[in-house]
């Protein structure tokens, strides 16, 4: 389609640009600072800079909202994104998958590694119980997991992945504050590296903040975001374990 | 206030007769046993202060040294009144000659225990006392610039640096927060000490130090004279350092304390005959101290489905409840935790979030409870984030609650930035004051859904509670009866800080709270 | 429905009575006259279409053309019949050959009246069928599809293009939306005729025009059918050209017109004269065509203080009322306007909101109540408005309101983006849902300020219609006794298309339309 | 001071540059959307791109909410900004102001023009009632004021203005949509030139998306926007209609 070429964001009709942009600046409200606010909003590409709210918001901070229109485009029509799993596949299909293309039970560990608490997500991934109606890893017949929970350092993660003979090391980053995922999920792979064993395990990360190419990025073969199910995940490793055997 | 719905007043007793035998057990262990932290948190009661030359505190040091001879049991206020006794230096001096290294405390000979008691007691007076005129000063000080009207608008800040915090303080409180509370940094739960000195990198929150509760309270004693209303300071005593931090928050004026008998346990996976001890210690500092507590219920709504697992919440109330009256606080100390975690998606999900909070607030009536906002459904949609938390603040003022924790519209995205903070207090301004007076224009029908789900819930409680009075609070656990998480007894971290009292065991700051408390046991 | 505040039903009585005693006059004033765009009505329920090589439509063509002759007095159906008569043509035909200018109506020479009358009722009678096939054949789909329940959620669209029009109308669906009314472009209510053809350019709204209910009626029906539920269509009966879009209307099966007997007067600066006979046949259009009306008293809120001027809206309402009955509509089809306008920062202004909504609900049980959103006191801070709608859409399903249009959290700034609508469609979603059933689980105290809040409210409304009832509604209006704004009874728009019926005044439309009805004068 | 050198957005600490940002696409919400919506916030100038929530909104159209930090910086020492009264007087100042300075009765001729029927604004600042506390210019004893209502013609408020030798025209637009307001307003003054009446009047344009730099672009001596008190717009003339005499 020749109109996805220069495709802008759509107010109330096709490619007008209209955005809505809020931030703070650490002035006093005022004409000064709406000014400041919108040329800051004309740095962005913005037309038609409109500031609809201004206000105080104490100590000398003022926050301001925006509309305008956009004047960048980008072509749709070229957008190519990569994905962990081209076709996820029921919870029967995995089972049978299994049994047909792998003859053994295969083996999961999961944690949040380094000052992580947020168990929620991974459980969601790997308990009985599971989320939005799929459920968990641990109750699939043909795959056997060992979820670590919370603060788990890396070392000890690598330590239980070797002693269980892991195919795959689930780690669950929800905090993402100052990077420290980041860092979190670097040191995790420099590590394995370092011992040689980046190789030996399908190596997944997800939390809401996660996506497929930062996982990538990082070094990791796989990242899952925000409203993941559990047989996302378990289609994933069925399927790159094959590849791999 | 009348009543708006009908409570089995027999119910309710029933679950507090059950609490108390539950906690009943509990004393005893508490009794017998002490920890590493509570005998630090006596060392900083004595005025001990600053860290070794490898950034250890001395409390920690000289804690330590007791501990690695075997001797905690006597109680580290008798191996410090030991030393001031052979050195006759005061107990300042002696930590940190012993962090120099220039002897160490078992070493010292042991001197007559009462003598000995006698010199420690005097110095545990005075820290006592500082308590005591901190607890005073904020009584005046509350007096002059009464606070605002209940709920109270509670936020927080979590910048990770104390200075940007200060900042944001400041403007939360210009745009009418009643209550800041200084988030910790992730990991602060689980250090062993409590680090020193004014900090700037913190991640998801700020560390607790005593040097960033006097910069914090001091912004906010400045900012609540301007604003014309006392501003109430919150950290958290609980952790690994629990009572720790109740004593640098009795000395620093902080307000309230976010403190529960078992979120550590549940939620940072502390081992719990350690928690047990230092819950009632810490309660106790806090009681002396006039601290108000926050306890962590709303917490299991995150792990579990909040219909389903209102009770447990009430049932946890109740054992808080009876610990904190066991350790001192009066009701109007405890800040009961709840949360309006029900998914928005639910249909008539309001009616149930008011029947869980009218309950609560009929059957603590003295109780400020602190209502907690949705978390869990809360979406990267800000614009229903900042709906949900509407209603949550109708919630709240519909049904009296004490202390509201302001719900950010970024709830689901990042800790609070200047403006999220703002437009949550706008929020909760426009809510609270535009149905101000609601809850006393409506009734709610006799036997509605709202009376019956709030019957059902405290029903559910008592049944709880009575089958946790025959297994124990710590098979309970163990059997993951709260918040769907299990932990072993023997598990967890902070163990090994636990030992068990001597004969001799003396803690000067124990028995004069507890004289002070009129605790009797 | 049980009643939730007391009435003093005596006093709705009063206030019953007082209305029915101002629209007597106003009645009179109806019978005796007729006007312009009444009789572009006529001709276009004859069956006429199209517009001339100036792009003039043909029944103003015609009309004109009988009025400058000075012989509209006999109505134009007449001379419409006569033309029939004499060439033998049909009403379309003759319509087109006028347009062309081949002849001049009254130049035909005159046919016997009786004749004459015959020939036009039979062509009425089709018109009069058409409308009724359509009411039949929304009444089937009805019942096929069934609306959602109430309060129905009421959305705009207002590009100015008919085509993105139907886009955002499409998405509203999909999300949920109800009802969907097409805003017309800015000064097409002053405009004495109707625009012909799809148009793509407009100012705020889009143009109303025979196409564009068609292509929008279509686009529903099929955006309905994929949801499951029949979707409303909703457009302006109002302004200069009021009978004449009902008529549209109601061939083009829509399901609501906006529709009032004074809002004109008031908003627009139309004639008073003009408007009260315009309105009249619009609603007989309206009745028979099973049309629900939306009344606009809301308005009045926008230029005058809703804590104030609360009692004008329902004094209205009565107004609107008894002018209704009076031209066959059911109590079913008046959806009568009201508002949520207090300012958001007043204390309890949420319960006053409250008891305004309840005490209309109540005095007009039946009447499908439309419910506008905050709109005066909305700013560019699109979080205080999304919230501020939050706590309108509460209002309106604690109080059973049938008709809610909703709030967009751009009220401020702009007419809605397809994301707004989402938004604001999310929002009563929530609420309605999350607090279904509220309604019946609360009561309101006795004495509380709920009732005493609507009591007044109830009693200015009568003590201002009895004091109506002594100078009449078109002094009243002169007065600047609704919405704060004075016209003069001679003044405004439209006067000029003012004609008092003569002795043989014909129109076959209003004789079909009354008994069809069982209106008896 | 020097940090206000290049003064960005402020999150939670200084020069952060984190913004919100939302708006709608006509693509269903997946993927692709997505990183439609992450490129145009790279072409906007943001770093670290977080898609915070992506929801289909019926028919095609999916909604994005966005945060990140912003990379441009404004320099907020160096701004200056057009200001139509820089001090305010009190309705007493003013209209003792008249009687020293002027010494007869002034004249203000206002109208809601073309097609915009909002009053509300006008009537805020001409009718006696005033407005947020302020006294309208119809109660100041010095100023005689005719306010010609709603969907005012631009010839008819000049006859009008002619016709009782005004000294200012006060016009309010609120109306905004697809520019309604910018036609509307030059054409009132295309008018005025092309009859050589500019200079008669001082010529005043209020709404709340009106600024007084727009309108001096449009060749207006003056614009007010949200807010505007009486006094303010009474401070404005009288002070101009000094310099003029
Ligand atoms: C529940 C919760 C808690 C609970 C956690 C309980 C528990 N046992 O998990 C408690 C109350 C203990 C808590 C504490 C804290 N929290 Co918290 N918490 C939340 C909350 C409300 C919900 C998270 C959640 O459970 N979501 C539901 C699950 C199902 O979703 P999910 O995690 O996204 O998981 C899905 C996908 O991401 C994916 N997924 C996730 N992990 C994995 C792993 C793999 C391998 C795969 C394949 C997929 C996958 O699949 C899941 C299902 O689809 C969020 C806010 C929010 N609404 O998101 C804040 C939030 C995450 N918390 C936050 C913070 C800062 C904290 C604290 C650090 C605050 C403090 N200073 O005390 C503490 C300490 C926690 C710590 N040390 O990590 C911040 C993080 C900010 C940031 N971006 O860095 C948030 C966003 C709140 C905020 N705005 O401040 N928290
Ligand atoms: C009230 C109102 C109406 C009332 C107007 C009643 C009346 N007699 O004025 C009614 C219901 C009739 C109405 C109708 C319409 N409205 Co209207 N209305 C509003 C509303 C809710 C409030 C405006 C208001 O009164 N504000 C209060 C006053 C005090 O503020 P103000 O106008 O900004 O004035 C201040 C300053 O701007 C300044 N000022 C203003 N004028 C002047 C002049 C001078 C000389 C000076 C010095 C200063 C000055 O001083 C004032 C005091 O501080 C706004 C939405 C909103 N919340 O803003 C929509 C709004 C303005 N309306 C809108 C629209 C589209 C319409 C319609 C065209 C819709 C339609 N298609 O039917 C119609 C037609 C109106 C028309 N022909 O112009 C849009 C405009 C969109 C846009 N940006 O173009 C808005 C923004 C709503 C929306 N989101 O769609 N409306
Ligand atoms: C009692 C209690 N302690 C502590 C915390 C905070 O967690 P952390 O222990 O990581 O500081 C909470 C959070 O809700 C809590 O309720
Ligand atoms: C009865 C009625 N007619 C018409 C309108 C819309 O205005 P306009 O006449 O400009 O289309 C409204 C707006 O609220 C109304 O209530």
């Amino acid at each position: 389609m020749n109109e996805l070429k220069e495709l802008r964001p759509y107010g109330d009709s096709f490619n007008d640009g209209k955005i809505q942009v809020s931030f703070s600046l650490p002035l006093d409200a005022g004409l000064e600072a709406q000014e400041v606010a919108r040329q800051l909003a004309y740095k962005m590409g913005l037309e038609e800079v409109n500031v609809v709210d201004m206000k105080n918001i104490g100590e000398g901070f003022s926050f301001f909202i925006i509309y305008g229109k956009l004047k960048y485009g980008v072509d749709a029509s070229q957008i190519r994104v990569a994905k962990a799993v081209s076709r996820s596949m029921s919870y029967y299909e995995i089972n049978d998958f299994i049994r047909e293309h792998i003859g053994r039970k295969i083996l999961v560990v999961g944690a949040c590694t380094g000052s992580d608490a947020h168990t929620v997500g991974l459980d969601a991934i790997m308990n009985m119980k599971g989320f939005a109606g799929e459920y968990g890893l641990e109750r699939y017949p043909e795959i056997k997991t060992v979820n670590m929970g919370s603060q788990v350092a890396n070392e000890d993660l690598i330590k239980k992945a070797m002693e269980v003979n892991a195919d795959a090391i689930l780690i669950s980053q929800v905090v993402t504050q100052k990077e420290a995922h980041i860092k979190n999920l670097t040191e995790f792979v420099d590590l394995l590296e370092a011992e040689g064993l980046r190789d030996r395990f399908l190596l997944i990360v997800g939390g809401p903040r996660i996506s497929h190419e930062l996982a990538l990025e990082l070094g990791f073969d796989a990242g899952f975001g925000q409203g993941t199910k559990p047989n996302d995940v378990a289609s994933y490793i069925v399927q790159n374990l094959v590849k791999k055997v | 206030m009348e009543e708006k719905i009908r409570i089995s007043w027999d119910v309710v007793d029933r679950c507090r007769q059950a609490a108390r035998s539950i906690t009943d057990d509990i004393m005893v262990h508490i009794h017998e046993n002490t920890t590493t932290t509570v005998e630090r948190t006596v060392l900083r009661l004595m005025g001990i202060e600053g860290s070794d030359e490898q950034g250890i505190p001395l409390a920690n040091v000289m804690v330590e040294q007791i501990n690695n001879s075997g001797l905690l049991g006597d109680g580290v206020a008798f191996w410090l009144g030991n030393a001031m006794q052979a050195t006759d230096e005061g107990p300042q001096k002696i930590a940190e000659q012993v962090g120099r290294g220039e002897f160490a405390l078992p070493d010292l000979p042991r001197q007559e225990p009462a003598i000995v008691r006698q010199k420690v007691a005097e110095v545990a007076e005075r820290g006592l006392e500082r308590i005591k005129k901190k607890r005073a000063e904020r009584e005046s000080l509350m007096k002059e610039l009464p606070p605002g009207p209940q709920p109270w608008l509670y936020v927080i800040v979590a910048t990770g640096n104390i200075y940007e915090d200060v900042k944001q303080a400041r403007a939360a409180v210009e745009k009418g927060a009643d209550i800041i509370a200084v988030i910790r940094s992730t990991a602060q739960s689980l250090l062993d000490y409590v680090p020193y000195g004014p900090t700037t990198e913190g991640f998801g929150g700020t560390y607790a130090t005593q040097e960033n509760f006097r910069i914090m309270r001091e912004a906010l004693d400045d900012g609540g004279r301007e604003a014309g209303r006392y501003i109430q300071l919150v950290n958290y005593s609980s952790g690994l350092c629990m009572p720790e931090i109740a004593a640098m928050g009795a000395v620093e004026r902080l307000d309230m304390m976010l403190n529960d008998s078992m979120y550590g346990i549940l939620f940072r996976d502390i081992n719990m005959k350690r928690t047990f001890i230092d819950q009632h210690f810490s309660r106790m500092i806090n009681a002396v101290a006039g601290i108000t507590i926050n306890t962590g219920e709303d917490n299991y709504l995150t792990t579990t489905d909040a219909l389903d697992e209102a009770h447990t919440v009430l049932a946890s109330q109740f054992i808080n409840e009876s610990l904190g009256f066991k350790s001192g606080l009066k009701t109007q100390q405890m800040g009961l935790g709840h949360a309006f975690e029900i998914d928005p998606d639910l249909e008539d999900g309001f009616l149930f979030e008011i029947a869980q909070a009218q309950l609560i607030r009929q059957i603590f009536p003295h109780a400020p409870i602190k209502y907690m906002p949705p978390t869990k459904y809360i979406t990267g949609d800000i614009f229903r984030a900042h709906l949900i938390n509407g209603m949550f603040n109708l919630a709240g003022v519909m049904t009296g609650q004490g202390i509201q924790l302001l719900g950010m519209l970024t709830e689901a995205i990042h800790t609070p930035f200047v403006q999220d903070r703002a437009l949550s207090i706008e929020n909760a301004r426009y809510i609270f004051n535009n149905a101000r007076d609601l809850q006393d224009e409506i009734m709610f029908v006799p036997y509605g859904r709202i009376q019956q789900r709030a019957d059902e819930v405290l029903l559910k409680a008592a049944s709880m509670l009575e089958s946790i009075t025959e297994k124990g609070l710590m098979q309970a656990i163990e059997d993951g009866m709260f918040a769907n998480i299990s932990r072993p007894q023997e598990g967890g971290k902070g163990l090994d800080g636990l030992v068990k009292k001597g004969e001799e065991y003396y803690n000067p700051f124990s028995d004069m709270f507890k004289e002070e408390l009129s605790i009797h046991e």
